[in-house]
């Protein structure tokens, strides 16, 4: 299995952010994004996770393998951990909800409801989301914002099983998980050049 | 000894496990009591025929109804002053009665309402003002409701209770002003004996303190449950925590 | 026995049975929920006590 | 599917969850308009098809915003628009959890409501089947103008305007149809009309609210 | 405070704000209720003041939990909370903007929906009178609501059965003006009382909802 | 100028989860709290900035000195950046609008408004906003979530400025933010104890 980026252009708010992208991830591996603060690592995520078009190039992967980890959990404050993770893993015909649970370090708190959790609880509950989905791609927007140094830990261990079952990861964080076996991408090279004003008036590019 | 000794949940569990069932006891005989004399025991009246029967349910719910809420405004002023937590849990508890009450209340009279006025439902002021307490009531069960932490609903809906009061009243004046009514004046003040004859209003009495003991009953029991759900709560998290 | 009602029957009779029925199911829940939050107060009393006395 | 069927029940059904609530602001729509319009019987009985259908109209559509908006916020309806469910299914059984919770409600207590406002007779069975017939037009048309919106915080007043004039049709028949039925007409035209409206709503808006919100999130 | 009413006009103002929204639904209640209720002039004119007054009032309602929702969700009450104003300011602030972008606009365009719905002539002064009268009530009520309800996510449909009865007294009054005056009787003593209720929750209600912020936010 | 805290206690969801810290702060000093996720960090700064009540001990400050950074930064999204910090300007009496945008390297961003900035340039202007309050103690609740190396290091400068100026912070934060001069305090030695059952079915302490 592979996830193959290959030129890709990016776009937030009409304005290409990142072009000349390209990457690929085959089974086992990682790869880490990383940029300065609005270089475009959420956009190019939210394009990979097919949540919006990308202005070009292509992505190859196989259907319904990816699954995208983003700032916002998903979670329902008013359901339990445990409610939370078996929707979830409902809906993708998964079963492992305790497992996850064990995982995440969550056992204990499986009958707290989400609004009850700290910021760093409620962190943890959402990766421990990524588990249920079954699926090998793990695309994650700074996965380990508000937790503390144990928890990182936690989770690069998770990380490394998945790697180890087959999996692959894109990650975008600005902090160091300790993965020393994950590739390193530094997206600022890629930058898009700023569109020239369309000259004589024209509006055919006004829109770019 | 200070009243607010009861104010101490593990006071007030005391008492009440000793109270409960003499109230509970009594207000059953009472009730019993004054229904049969009522339903088997009275005549007919000469112009509203065997309805006059419905007397004995509608006029001490809706009395209670009232009451009800008047003790909620009393006990959530206690707990927003004082802070017993006793009084605020004993609001929350008679909520669902006064409630039950204000259905009560709608129910016979509108049963009431059809064979006397024709319809089941008229905008006398009386009757619309009972509508709005039975609002009053469910936004109060609700608000308790939709909050999760104990201390915050007992602070909001209390804060409700008291500014609704003032609302509830202000309808009071204005559904009077806007409409006259259908509805029997009050028949049950004590120098005005002879509007009831006493073959009816002595039944109602029983009738009356029967409802007002039940109430009784009723609070103290569902206090004593909100007192333990409250603990049970409390000791849950507390187990999670740890 | 039962006292002749006549015309009205319908009204006072359905006014008491709804009356009643709304007072027993008032009493019913608060006697159901009183109890089952009584047992569920005594298990967990008895289990913290129970590990208290295990913590030493 | 049924997970989130599931789901969307639970939440209504927890603490500020919603269940209820709409049920009661129909309520408080039949106080008000009495003590607006004043208490005579014979007006109200008048307008009472036309009270009840907007009454149930409106506390439709203040339950709407929360059918996308609160897993918009949360992030939930990314995940759900990458998940294995296919989009028209999550927008198709979302209007369905918004009906159970709302339309079906309406409809049982409708009939005590038209005890309020004075509804002749035999217009009480035509009052609910109007409701049970279009009420889940409602909801799905509802579910059309939430999807439209989701991404505007609070636009709950934007969603009104947007759905209020989609709910017309539904509107007009609906009351039609219980003030025919209350002066002992022929329904069979409007209600026919009516069950028309709702069936063609539920086969097409799905897939119209499915592509607005893959605008949406973009 | 300056400040504060400019920057909540700001955003009411700019895209998503909600500003006309209040109007807009005040103008699709006018239009739907002859729609259900039927065209004949007469019921129209006899139940338009009441509709008018609903109208006003539910347009009110539904803007009501923009009043301090945003501001919680996003942190900035939490931030005002503690800012050198008082929350009462604070809250008496946010009333008046709400009034402003809601009330105010919803008294103006009045009179237009008073021709929609046939009212009689000398009813219109008096339509505007009493909303101006009223509407700051409506306001300062539902902040008073809103703040109660901050805590609970999409509360709406919980901030209108907290809401709706403490309108009542409001819209007896505010109706009854607009009858007596189209009928051209004496109006003196309901807007008197109007007035009244106005100026009593105007002077206690800030600090009652200032008392429910404090507690929403621990 | 100081900020002395005594013995606090404080409480989340009704239940004590921190008791008995004490430290002072005074003109010109840093400290950093630290401890594990759900120790009660954010529950300590809430109830120092006044928005929740202690359970015991005291706390001793001027009136109005003190400035609460959360998680949520309180920006409005339809507002430009400039606009933000005009408001929050404005509420407490202050000028420097443009010197806080300088400071957090926001200048080229003032028109643009605050939905479309990115994660971190959204954190850099929440935090431009402590600028603008013109207070002296700075409560800070993870304020580096999100940002950079490069915007950590700026944030980094503006505090040390801060502190020059005789201001005083307190932050809780999991990461390390090159502060070698601030003083550290773990709270996980602070966790409350938890309160034994009351025996004999007593309720006095049901309401802990
Ligand atoms: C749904 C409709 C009705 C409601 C909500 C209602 C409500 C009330 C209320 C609030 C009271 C006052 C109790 C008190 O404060 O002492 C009352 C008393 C009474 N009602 Fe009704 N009522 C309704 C219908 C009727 C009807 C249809 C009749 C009979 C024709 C009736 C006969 C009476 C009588 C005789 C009293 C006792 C008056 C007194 O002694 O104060 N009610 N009702
Ligand atoms: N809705 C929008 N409209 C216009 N521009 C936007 C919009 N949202 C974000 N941007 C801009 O697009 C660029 C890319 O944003 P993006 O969120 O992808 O950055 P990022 O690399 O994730 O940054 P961070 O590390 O701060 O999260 C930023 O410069 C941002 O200002
Ligand atoms: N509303 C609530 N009701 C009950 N308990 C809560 C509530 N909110 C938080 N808690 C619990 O209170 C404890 C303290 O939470 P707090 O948010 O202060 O932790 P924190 O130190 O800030 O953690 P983090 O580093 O993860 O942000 C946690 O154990 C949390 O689970
Ligand atoms: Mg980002
Ligand atoms: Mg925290």
């Amino acid at each position: 299995m592979e996830l193959v980026v290959a030129d890709i252009a990016v776009a937030r708010g009409g304005l290409t952010v990142l072009e000349g992208v390209s990457f690929r991830l085959s089974s086992g591996q990682a790869l880490v994004l990383r940029g300065p603060n609005g270089v475009g690592k959420t956009t190019l995520l939210r394009t990979l996770a097919g949540l919006q078009p990308a202005v070009g190039g292509t992505v190859n992967m196989a259907p319904e393998s990816l699954c995208y980890g983003a700032h916002a959990d998903g979670l329902k404050a008013v359901l339990t951990v445990a409610e939370n993770l078996r929707f979830w893993a409902a809906i993708h015909g998964v079963d492992g909800v305790d497992d996850a649970m064990a995982q995440m370090n969550l056992t204990a708190l499986r009958d707290r409801r989400a609004a009850n959790l700290s910021a760093g609880q409620k962190r943890r509950l959402g990766l421990a989301r990524l588990l249920v989905t079954g699926r090998p791609i793990w695309v994650l927007d700074e996965p380990t914002v508000s937790l503390d140094a144990a928890s990182v830990q936690l989770f690069a261990g998770v990380l490394r099983g998945h790697l180890a079952a087959g999996g692959m990861a894109l990650i975008a964080t600005h902090i160091d998980l300790g993965l020393d076996e994950a590739a390193v991408l530094d997206l600022s090279p890629f930058k898009a050049a700023l569109p020239k004003v369309a000259r004589g008036g024209g509006f055919d590019e006004a829109f770019a | 000894m200070s009243i607010w000794e009861y104010a101490n949940p593990k006071k007030f569990m005391q008492t009440s496990a000793w109270a409960l069932p003499w109230v509970a006891g009594l207000s059953v005989v009472t009730l019993v009591m004054g229904l049969i004399w009522g339903f088997f025991f009275t005549p007919d009246d000469y112009k509203q025929g065997s309805t006059v029967k419905i007397i004995y349910l509608h006029v001490p719910a809706a009395m209670m109804a009232i009451n009800a809420w008047v003790m909620m405004l009393l006990a959530s002023l206690i707990w927003l002053i004082r802070r017993h937590h006793v009084s605020a849990l004993a609001a929350k508890a008679a909520a669902p009665v006064g409630l039950t009450f204000t259905f009560i209340a709608l129910v016979t009279g509108a049963l009431w309402g059809q064979p006397m006025w024709g319809t089941w439902w008229a905008w006398d002021p009386r009757l619309t003002s009972f509508l709005i307490l039975c609002l009053f009531y469910l936004g109060y069960i609700a608000l308790w409701q939709a909050v999760d932490d104990p201390d915050t609903a007992a602070d909001l809906t209390g804060v409700l209770c008291i500014v609704g009061s003032v609302f509830a009243v202000l309808s009071r004046y204005a559904v009077n002003f806007w409409n006259q009514g259908l509805h029997q004046g009050a028949s049950l003040s004590l120098d005005k004996e002879e509007n009831v004859s006493d073959v009816f209003w002595l039944p109602l009495v029983v009738c009356i303190v029967g409802f007002i003991l039940m109430f009784l009953a009723l609070v103290l029991m569902r206090t004593r449950t909100e007192i333990r759900a409250r603990r049970l709560q409390a000791l849950l998290t507390r187990e999670r925590i740890a | 026995m039962m006292p002749e009602l006549g015309k009205y029957a319908f009204a006072v009779l359905s006014s008491y049975g709804a009356s009643l029925a709304l007072i027993v199911a008032l009493v019913g829940w608060s006697i159901l929920r009183g109890r089952q939050v009584k047992r569920q107060l005594a298990e967990v009393e008895a289990r913290q006590k129970g590990t208290e006395r295990s913590d030493g | 599917m049924i997970a989130l069927l599931t789901r969307d029940l639970q939440l209504a059904f927890r603490a500020g969850g919603g269940f209820g609530l709409g049920l009661a602001f129909f309520l408080l729509a039949a106080v008000l308009v009495p003590l607006g319009v004043g208490p005579e019987g014979a007006t109200l009985a008048k307008i009472a098809p036309g009270i009840l259908w907007v009454g149930a109209l409106l506390a439709c559509l203040l339950s709407l915003d929360r059918i996308f908006a609160l897993d918009f916020e949360d992030g939930s309806l990314d995940l759900l628009a990458t998940s294995p469910i296919p989009l028209e299914g999550v927008v198709a059984v979302k209007a369905l959890a918004h009906w159970l919770v709302t339309g079906l409600p309406l409809t049982l207590v409708a009939p005590v409501l038209g005890v309020l406002l004075n509804l002749p007779g035999p217009g009480y069975p035509w009052l609910v089947a109007s409701l049970a017939a279009g009420t889940p037009a409602l909801s799905v048309i509802g579910a059309f103008g939430a999807a439209l919106t989701v991404g505007i915080k609070r636009g709950g007043l934007l969603l009104s305007l947007l759905v209020l004039p989609l709910y017309v049709p539904t509107l007009i028949f609906g009351a039609e149809v219980v003030r025919r039925g209350a002066m002992g007409v022929d329904v069979a035209v409007p209600i026919l009309l009516l069950s028309g409206i709702t069936a063609g709503a539920l086969a097409l808006l799905p897939f119209a609210a499915a592509a607005a919100i893959r605008v949406n999130l973009r």
